[in-house]
């Protein structure tokens, strides 16, 4: 495998270098063994120890044999329809929500950044609203938007909004004062200074935001569902509570992990493509 | 050089930072003037258009809203709400800080606690603290102690990530120059990274706390709310306010959360430049 | 401003004998690569040397040549990939108990008061109370910062930063003190007065010294022996000695035919060095020398 | 010598700051003149308003009293600011590269936003341009991944894109170590000597100012006045070799002593950046 002299070396050749050292080093074992006395503790204090505390808490083969057997005591498993009924339920509100959290919130962040007489009219309402929490909405949401949708996929969007907005905010005003002289000096135009300097340069902190957006979509979504969504996984959690379905809950929390991971491992690759896109050593 | 420079670009002024401060506070007088009047106007506007407007029609209106409040200030089980939120904000932040602080220089400073702990920490992470709510229903004795443990846990990871996140960023050049001056591996820890760290944990404080008025609220509506406990709390007042169908009074709660958490946040402000001085 | 002239004699250190506390330094065919397989990349290669007991060795060479991986090396924060260091014919450990100091730009701890900061070494090595409060206000009067005490370093000057971390290395009492570029980022009036003081300060304590600098007119003032590196993988390419008489200042580089022969031989070799790290690529800019 | 325009001319240039409500009286009844074509460097202590003046000819700021006149027209008064335009382009002491542009992106910006030039056009003249000072094989890098010699080089490029009047350098080479700012020195010369736009240049490094300057202008304490203004009659074009002459180390120790008085009483007015305090 000879990397090219002075070059640098190419992408595969990297990953699979990279890879070899994360194999040699601890770091997957270590983890490992991390999982293992975590799932130890759970079987441990459950099934075998029965402790007092625990009586109630589904054991570890209890929820396993659940979620992975053909026709579930309670109904949901990997192999029923309406498992992924609520997977996906959940997961077009997640879209829904952060599409327009996103596709509003970066301008209005971008213009409360950009121009001194829309922040000072809109930014102290901003503020005024940003600190109610998302679930205080709820029952103004319920009311305000009929049917059982709507309220659940506002709620996303709002928490989401508010989050994007103001790192976007953060991320013009972090732009140093010196690259609008320059592109002043080189007789840029407003707009220019707009397209060329404000936007990339808040792109970074926008993209934080992004992160941390969907964690905050996933948040209100879970709780806005468990008060009133129909289907979704935070109404599977409830329900499968209030009905004493214990092995489901952990069920719709390990799914809840998983796919929550996965649309953050989606947007930060979208955002390292585009960021590559612009700064190759950025 | 002065603040505020100002740049004449052909044709379109910029002014940038220090805006007059009288000007900036005029502007944010008649913004909230117009919320408000759009507000009233929109639900409202049931009588005087006939049929109510789709959304804004549905919501009580800003002087139904200041009369139920002011009515509300008199009374005892309102502030009992306020005074039940509190609490259990602070119980279970405190301990989220008291745990996660030293859980987060543990994993900073010891390689092998990192990998082992770490994984499993990031691999729950992405279970909203909300999801928890049944299952610490289940596992905790008392209603009570179910919240505190929800609370707990929506402070937990921000704070551990916070923490983590501030002791990686130290400049090497600074322990390094302990080092090289005789320091042992407790003085670096104490006089060297602990300081260091101090930053981003009150960053950690500030969001963590954000996010716990978000999770009591929540705990108690889905908690308080379910089976009728007398758990009380603001999230619980809401809840009850809107399922005994006094809508103004939903409004007063959401309001009085977000002067709540409001508060708390910048209570930390405030502290953090008095206990980190050198900033 | 005229430099005030009158010495001050009472420093702790009477004589201006080598303190015996001082110890030489070699450095034999010592290496270092980061990175194996497709990533190996070199920083020095093949360098030895001597750090000569209660002189001061100056090293110069083009920024990025790996000088400061050197230093890195020396103080013990790394191992070499190759060859030895030794100090008084042992292997270097750890920095702190070889009393090797190494003074780092902007290494004050902001969180401490300048005080703080200076009595941090010699609290850590537990000297007494009494005596380690005496040493390091003596030693903020010599430095002039007396009356910033209790400051923070936010509320220092470029210029008064530099001299806190001066004192705060002086305060250990090290065996070999090693400074890489402590006055980059002043501004050129305050480095000139930063050098011209510390040269004089150099006078006083006569431990053995290493300088890294990029600046030739830093070097002549402060050298016994200037040692010229080339760009990366960084070797020595050669070792002048500057044998002109202390107490020199600035202006003696400025007029002094002897100190200038010696900067013209140090900007020729450097030269040649900078123009191959350009790898060539600086077709349009005249090649000098 | 250069071309004929970009003749700078300061008469009685004042300018207060007013931060909070104390007054900082930064330059006073300023007056010199700037002949064209020629590199001008102005030095002195920290605080005496060199980039005050440097930021009232970019048009960043305005002035009290007195006037600026550029090749006779008045630049800006008491009354008129400036507006910062591509005939007056400053090169920052931090640098300015657009970080989310390649090296070629960044020096075809200021034809191309001023619709001057199309796209294409624009870029292949930047990279004739790059190409002359040596910045050949970097167009397609970004600013963070080439060295700061690289980028500065690439910044003064981006400005004489477009043919400016006068170029305006705020201690361009501060941040560089003396190795690299001894390269930066010999490219701008070279480019000075192919262009002769007129370089209006701030700086703290008195021999930085020898070694560049037509002439150098010194400051004195704030309130900054112009104190004098000393020929550099050295040779064109010069090399590295050039200081260790005797002729160049007598305009350093004339430009020194000139310039050393005023740090004193900049000192004594507790201006100094460096601060230092008499010692022992």
């Amino acid at each position: 495998m000879a990397a090219p002299a002075t070059g640098e070396p190419d992408e595969l050749e990297l990953i699979a270098y990279r890879l070899r050292r994360w194999v040699a080093s601890p770091r997957p074992y270590l983890a490992l063994v991390g999982i293992g006395l975590l799932l130890g503790f759970w079987y441990l204090t459950v099934d075998l120890l029965q402790l007092p505390r625990f009586a109630q808490m589904p054991g570890l083969p209890a929820v396993l044999h659940e979620f992975l057997s053909r026709n579930p005591d309670y109904g949901t498993s990997l192999f029923t329809a309406d498992y992924y009924q609520d997977v996906w339920a959940s997961l077009r509100r997640i879209a829904i929500g952060f599409a327009l959290a996103t596709v509003l919130g970066v301008p209005v962040g971008l213009m409360l950044g950009w121009s001194q007489r829309f922040r000072e009219y809109v930014f102290p309402v901003f503020e005024l609203l940003r600190p109610i929490p998302i679930l205080a909405w709820v029952p103004l949401a319920i009311i305000m938007f009929a049917g059982s949708e709507t309220p659940v996929v506002y709620l996303t969007f709002l928490g989401s909004f508010f989050v994007t907005a103001l790192n976007t905010l953060l991320g013009v005003r972090s732009i140093d004062r010196r690259y609008l002289l320059a592109a002043a000096c080189l007789g840029a135009r407003p707009w220019s200074v707009f397209r060329h300097v404000i936007i990339p340069g808040a792109l970074p902190f926008i993209f934080t935001g992004l992160e941390i957006s969907i964690g905050i979509a996933w948040f209100s979504l879970v709780a806005a569902e468990m008060v009133s969504g129909q289907y979704g996984l935070g109404y599977l959690i409830n329900t499968s509570y209030t009905q004493v379905e214990y092995p489901t809950i952990v069920i719709g929390m390990v799914t809840l992990g998983v796919v929550g991971y996965g649309t953050s491992v989606l947007v930060r690759a979208a955002g390292a493509a585009l960021r590559r896109g612009h700064t190759r050593g950025g | 050089m002065s603040d505020s420079l100002q740049i004449r670009l052909v044709g379109w002024r910029v002014r940038l930072p220090r805006p007059r401060i009288d000007r900036a506070r005029r502007r944010a007088l008649v913004s909230f003037a117009l919320l408000l009047l759009i507000w009233e106007l929109g639900s409202t506007s049931a009588s005087w258009l006939g049929t109510p407007l789709p959304v804004l029609g549905r919501i009580p209106s800003p002087t139904a809203v200041g009369t139920v409040w002011l009515h509300l200030l008199g009374q005892a089980d309102y502030w009992g709400s306020w005074y039940q939120s509190c609490l259990r904000v602070l119980l279970g932040f405190t301990a989220a800080l008291l745990v996660g602080v030293p859980f987060g220089l543990w994993l900073a400073t010891n390689r092998l606690a990192h990998g082992i702990c770490f994984p499993v920490f990031e691999m729950l992470r992405p279970i909203p603290p909300l999801a928890w709510v049944p299952a610490a229903i289940i596992f905790w004795p008392t209603q009570e102690l179910s919240i505190a443990s929800v609370i707990f846990l929506g402070a937990f990871y921000t704070i551990v990530t916070n923490v983590l996140g501030g002791a990686r960023a130290i400049d090497a050049r600074l322990i390094q120059s302990a080092q090289s001056l005789g320091a042992s591996r407790w003085t670096v820890f104490r006089r060297i990274v602990f300081p260091a760290v101090l930053p981003s944990i009150f960053v950690g404080m500030e969001v963590g706390i954000g996010i716990t008025w978000e999770v009591v609220v929540a705990a108690e509506m889905i908690s308080g709310g379910g089976s009728g406990g007398a758990s009380g709390g603001l999230g619980f007042f809401i809840w009850n306010s809107y399922v005994g169908g006094s809508y103004p009074q939903i409004i007063v709660g959401m309001l009085s959360i977000g002067i709540a958490g409001y508060l708390s946040s910048s209570a930390i402000r405030w502290a953090a430049p008095r206990v980190m001085r050198w900033r | 401003m005229e430099m005030n002239k009158k010495k001050q004699k009472n420093f702790v250190n009477k004589d201006p004998e080598i303190t015996n506390l001082a110890s030489g330094m070699e450095v034999q065919g010592v290496a270092k690569y980061y990175g194996d397989g497709p990533l190996r990349r070199t920083v020095i290669e093949d360098c030895s040397f001597t750090l000569e007991r209660g002189k001061v060795t100056v090293m110069i060479g083009p920024s990025g040549g790996g000088k400061s991986t050197l230093v890195r090396l020396l103080a013990g924060f790394e191992k070499p990939s190759a060859g030895h260091i030794l100090i008084d014919d042992r292997e270097v450990q750890r920095a702190g108990p070889d009393r090797l100091v190494v003074f780092q730009e902007t290494a004050l701890y902001p969180w401490m008061s300048t005080e703080e900061n200076v009595l941090f070494g010699p609290k850590a090595q537990g000297v007494a109370a009494g005596t380690a409060r005496a040493r390091v206000d003596e030693l903020l009067r010599r430095v002039g910062l007396a009356g910033f005490r209790d400051k923070y370093p936010a509320q220092l000057s470029g210029g008064m930063k530099r001299r806190a971390e001066l004192a705060r290395a002086l305060a250990n009492d090290p065996a070999v003190m090693i400074l890489d570029e402590p006055f980059r980022g002043l501004d050129a009036m305050t480095r000139s007065l930063m050098v011209e003081y510390y040269a004089e300060l150099i006078e006083e304590t006569r431990t053995t010294h290493l300088f890294v600098t990029t600046d030739v007119d830093e070097a002549i003032v402060l050298a016994d022996r200037i040692l010229v590196m080339s760009h990366r993988p960084m070797r020595l390419i050669s070792d002048i000695p500057v044998d002109l008489p202390r107490p020199r200042h600035l202006l003696d580089v400025i007029a002094n035919n002897k100190a200038s022969d010696i900067k013209r031989r140090v900007i020729e070799l450097i030269h040649l060095e900078v123009m191959r790290s350009f790898g060539g690529r600086t077709s349009g800019m005249k090649s000098t020398g | 010598m250069g071309q004929s325009r970009g003749a700078l001319s300061f008469v009685d240039v004042t300018k207060t700051y007013r931060p909070g409500d104390e007054h900082v009286r930064a330059v006073e009844h300023c007056s010199f003149d700037v002949p064209p074509g020629e590199i001008f460097m102005i030095a002195g202590p920290s605080g005496c308003g060199k980039t005050t003046l440097l930021n009232a000819v970019a048009g960043f700021q305005g002035i009290d009293a007195g006037t600026i006149r550029l090749d006779g027209q008045i630049l800006c008064g008491p009354d008129r600011q400036a507006l910062p335009g591509p005939d007056r382009v400053v090169v920052f002491q931090e640098g300015a590269l657009f970080p989310w542009k390649t090296i070629l992106e960044n020096v075809a910006f200021g034809p191309i936003v001023q619709n001057r030039l199309s796209r294409r056009d624009a870029l292949e003249k930047a990279r004739a341009l790059m190409a002359d000072a040596g910045l050949g094989g970097h167009e397609h890098d970004y600013p963070a991944t080439v060295s700061s010699g690289v980028q500065r080089r690439a910044e003064i490029v981006r400005a004489l894109m477009n043919d400016p009047t006068v170029l305006l350098l705020d201690e361009p080479y501060r941040a560089l170590d003396r190795i690299t700012k001894s390269l930066m020195h010999e490219s701008l010369l070279e480019i000075h000597a192919r262009s002769g736009v007129t370089i209006l240049f701030i700086t703290h490094d008195l021999e930085e100012a020898v070694f560049l300057g037509h002439r150098v202008a010194v400051m004195t304490a704030r309130p900054g006045r112009h104190k004098q203004t000393i020929v550099i009659d050295l040779p064109h074009p010069r090399d590295y070799s050039i200081v260790t002459t005797p002729r160049f180390r007598e305009l350093l120790q004339e430009v020194s002593d000139a310039v050393r008085e005023e740090a004193v009483r900049a000192f004594a007015q507790g201006d100094a950046e460096g601060g230092l305090a008499v010692v022992r």
